[in-house]
């Protein structure tokens, strides 16, 4: 039983090793689009499971959080609070936690196979991202939408006075931005010149009780981040892998030119599942078992699944 | 031993809606607001039926908050609705001064409280906001049982004039109150008769404290039943009457155990006539993924605490 | 001693009476200036007497509030919460309660001489205005920065479900920008037409630890407020009666457009009183017995002092 | 009876700005923030003195606690300041997700708390902060008594890893504790002994209880004061032990009686030892512009009102 254990343990070892390697090679955009459509596997698999849990923004979240964290994101091994030395994350629209959770699994944070405890009783994945529970790769609490930016703002500010010259991301939902704190947050970082800072706004049109259009309409998110200061990126094929590394380049390239900069993501809510696509409805519904069966013919095993 | 029986379980929240429908259509002055969660609220049928009385806030509750004070001036009744923690903490000072200094006949009706919300986990697992809202002058808190309070509550602050927070859930629990009750703010009920010992238990918790009277029953203690839906103004006179009888008491509720009824009820008998008192509450702490039941076990917010709570205290009568 | 008190109840009325047909009049330029003097030495009056209160902003809106309330408000005689038939006024920048005070005094919404009793114990004239006295003239609390426009979105839809055809104004300061409440808000109105709305920001450039400038600059106010879809009405001299009276005119005739309005008033801080102009300083501070005499010497008596 | 001098009135806060002011000097991790009210929170010194470790917020005080919890990761510890008001309710959801949840080693200090703020009013004399701060599971919440208190305990939490609340005031109060003490969080001080009563206050209220107990003293009754600076963890022990032995208690706070230090104080009891209890403290109203002292006695929260509910607390043992 106790070699069990041992040998288990190896083997996650040895996982997260191969897993540290994929990400510290340099990552074609083939192996980027492998990995999210592995991503999308557990995303589904994830929400199935267990009935409950956020699909749609996962979904359309993935290309992005995928090309983060395996091709630009610079990380160090293993995780500490701190993170001195890297590029740091936050996800301030926590409820999209199984994208996340995946792609920090298979970006060796923890073993891939614990994305079968989400949402169970005394899982290190909560429902919505927590450190309450020590889960290696969450530096911060989110789910009540609309505080993740000033809390990236502030581990901003700490790395500048640190000395350390690396770059803090953050994504939030767009209808997120409709959160006041949010606007605080952008005033703050425009007067305060944070350019060590690279926002990205989720622009899927959608929320919960419908599009942000007859929600609440956001008008032009260009327009008010531009009247507030900041330097806008737009990527219009926010599902585009290429797209997207062109707009993370040009962000690394705006750096450290006393503007903060946000990328809007114009992505598709529920994003490679045909019948989850461009709809509000799947926000926060789990598919059913024949749904999940499309779902995962729709996106074949590619890295193997948890 | 008097017992009740659940006629068919249902969501407290789906009370709520079927309150506000009715309330649609008898009082014209009544309004609602929402931010971003009309399907969680049950709000879909007053949308649907006075588009002209719905106003969608979007992500964005303290301006919420503050619209509903504003359509006061005109006369409107503005029922608000969001999680509970979203209803509370998201907007403490925008209801301090907006609508209980003001004095503004607000509505501000939460779903989803404590940690029977389930999967979601702790940033939505609000198990402060009794404890927020009893602190501000002037402010109702309420927190229903099941579905047939939850709609006869909905229908009374409509027409009680002044601030009131109304607290539900989103799991189905049984539904044992009669559907043709008349909701009178500030009174406890009596649901059994018990000469050991009394609990007071409010919300999700009055169906298990039923239980556990069962349980105790069988015992050989008789356990008097309160269900305390109005936390403020706290029905001093009917704890103080029971704990006369029983002296002893328990309180039962699906909430932190600092600053809530709990705590309420120890100060109300710290000043009449102190009382051993057990608290089934949650030990300051926050909640975590997993469903209703498994939480309602793991934090001791169930049947069983409250007998265990029960036995407890009347050792130490 | 009896009759004494009759004496003075029937001269608080006919005062009243007065300064209702001095409302009731279409008030000259030159009135409201000679009204806006007098405000400025109740301001004064005021916060000297309890050594505090806030005369900074309360100076640089008197022109503004003394023009709203004579000229341009549609007011009902005597007050009721519900306003309905009338045009009504939020103050959301609730620490210039000295001006506001002074000017509902003098609009007949309570005797004149109440104003003596300013942050005293048991008086109805509230550090910040407050209903939970019962001051007529006072439709919410206002102190805690950023909530006023919130309520008078609100109060404007009831005006709309309750077929009231009149108008809401609403007054915050560019400090007061900063909350984000205030964005949630702004976005709100646009995205719901709220054009029975006349919202006003007292851009005087301070607030308490410095210019905004210096403590976490607006940028452009215009631009922001365009981006989220408001109509901008600029008063460059937002202490000229005359610049204001257009301003307003303006604005009026914008109502009913779809789109929410603003007017940006550029605004003096202590305006009135040379030593007081300008600068932040003042923005919390009261006059010692030489300032106040001197502030009174550089505004002499119009309409009688309280 | 212990008796203690005060060695010169000041402002509890300018204790803050005092401890901060060293601490700039002796902790480079320590960074400051404020919502603009850096007069008010006495930071200038830190500003002046470490301008590349200040963060001028603006008046955004959400945003401020959520930069401040930012700023941990990096292993920064970050002092927040603005009125007690705006550090809470204003923030509550905020603190409650982005800090107590997050396990953030922040330090929330609020100036201006309870009613001796005075002439602003109601608005900002904020009354339910501690209920607020306690209700959070992992937070800390102090309260302190004088200048030397509050520095000291401004320099200690800078030295204890997580959340904190520490609350100071704006008037010149007598200054009484020892210039030189340190600051241990969660230890009551016993500041006289005594077998008939005991007072547990804290903040403000600590003063006016050696003031009271000096009465009581000259009526021939012997009066313990606890100076009970941490509500949060809060020393039962004390408590449960000075009750032992005089059967009845007091607590005393500038707090809403809903919610604070009493019911912390009665929960302890009722779940121990049953002991009558008065309390001193606002009866669930809004406060109002006046002087300091004036509110205090309008709203019964001096030496006085303790004084009158020790004699009733007596009647009731
Ligand atoms: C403060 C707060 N209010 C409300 C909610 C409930 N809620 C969760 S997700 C969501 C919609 C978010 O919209 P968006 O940011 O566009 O995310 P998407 O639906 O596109 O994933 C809402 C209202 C919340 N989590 N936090
Ligand atoms: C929510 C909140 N935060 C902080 C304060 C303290 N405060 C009162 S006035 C003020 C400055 C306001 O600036 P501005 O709106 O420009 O008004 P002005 O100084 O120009 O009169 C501040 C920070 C407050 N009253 N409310
Ligand atoms: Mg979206
Ligand atoms: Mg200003």
């Amino acid at each position: 039983m106790n070699g069990f254990i041992i040998l288990i343990r190896c083997l996650k070892k040895l996982i997260l090793t191969l897993n540290n390697l994929i990400h510290n090679l340099m990552a074609t955009t083939k192996q980027l689009q492998e990995l999210t459509t592995q991503v999308r596997r557990d995303i589904i698999r994830m929400v199935h499971k267990v009935s409950s849990g956020h699909p749609g923004g996962s979904l359309g979240c993935a290309e992005y959080l995928v090309t983060l964290y395996q091709d630009v994101m610079d990380r160090k091994d293993g995780f500490d609070m701190d993170g001195l030395g890297e590029d740091i994350f936050f996800l301030s629209n926590g409820h999209i936690s199984p994208v996340f959770y995946s792609v920090l699994a298979r970006s060796g944070y923890f073993p891939v196979e614990e994305l079968s405890t989400f949402r169970l009783l005394n899982s290190r994945l909560q429902g919505h991202p927590t450190t309450h529970e020590g889960l290696p790769g969450i530096r911060m609490a989110s789910g009540s939408l609309g505080q993740g930016l000033s809390v990236a703002i502030g581990a901003a500010q700490a790395k500048k006075i640190n000395g350390c010259g690396h770059t803090v991301f953050a994504l939030m939902g767009d209808g997120e931005l409709q959160e006041g704190q949010n606007w605080e947050a952008i005033m703050y970082a425009a007067a305060n010149n944070v350019d060590n800072l690279i926002a990205a706004v989720d622009l899927n049109g959608q929320q919960i009780d419908g599009s942000t259009d007859t929600v609440l309409s956001l008008g032009s998110v260009k327009a008010k981040f531009e009247a507030f200061g900041w330097d806008v990126i737009e990527v219009e094929k926010g599902n585009d892998i290429e797209s997207i590394k062109t707009g993370l380049k040009d962000a690394k390239a705006k750096a450290g030119n006393k503007k903060p900069i946000v990328i809007l993501l114009k992505t598709v809510m529920g994003n490679g599942i045909d019948f989850m696509m461009h709809t509000h409805k799947w926000h926060g519904k789990a598919p059913n078992d024949e749904q999940l069966a499309e779902g995962l013919r729709q996106n074949p095993e590619t890295l193997g699944d948890y | 031993m008097k017992t009740y029986e659940n006629t068919g379980s249902k969501d407290t929240r789906s009370g709520f809606g079927a309150g506000l429908t009715e309330l649609g259509q008898t009082n014209e002055n009544v309004v609602a607001l929402c931010a971003d969660l009309i399907g969680s609220l049950k709000m879909d049928d007053f949308k649907a039926n006075h588009p002209e009385r719905f106003f969608q806030a979007g992500i964005a509750e303290a301006n919420m908050i503050g619209m509903a004070a504003g359509l006061t001036i005109g006369g409107k009744i503005p029922f608000t609705g969001t999680f509970a923690n979203f209803s509370t903490g998201r907007v403490y000072d925008q209801i301090r001064q907006s609508v209980a200094y003001s004095g503004k006949n607000v509505k501000i009706c939460a779903s989803h409280a404590g940690l029977t919300l389930g999967e979601d986990g702790a940033t939505h697992q609000i198990l402060e906001d009794i404890g927020l809202m009893k602190m501000l002058p002037g402010m109702t808190v309420i927190n229903t049982c099941d579905y047939n309070q939850t709609k006869a509550a909905t229908i009374a602050i409509a027409d009680y004039n002044g601030p009131v927070y109304l607290r539900f859930g989103r799991p189905k629990v049984p539904n044992f109150t009669p559907a043709d009750q008349k909701f009178e703010i500030g009174k406890a009920l009596n649901l059994t008769e018990g000469g050991d010992v009394t609990i007071v238990a409010t919300g999700h918790l009055v169906w298990e404290a039923l239980e556990a009277a069962k349980t105790l029953n069988e015992q050989g203690i008789s356990a008097e039943v309160i269900d305390i839906h109005t936390i403020k103004p706290l029905d001093a006179k009917a704890i103080i009457n029971s704990v006369a009888k029983t002296k002893c008491i328990v309180t039962a509720e699906e909430h932190n155990h600092l600053g809530g009824l709990g705590e309420s009820v120890a100060r109300v008998l710290a000043q009449h006539s102190p009382t051993p008192q057990e608290f089934v509450a949650t030990n300051d702490t926050f909640g975590e993924s997993g469903t209703p039941a498994q939480l309602m076990e793991k934090y001791g917010l169930n049947a069983n605490a409250i007998v265990n709570a029960c036995l407890k205290v009347l050792k130490r009568k």
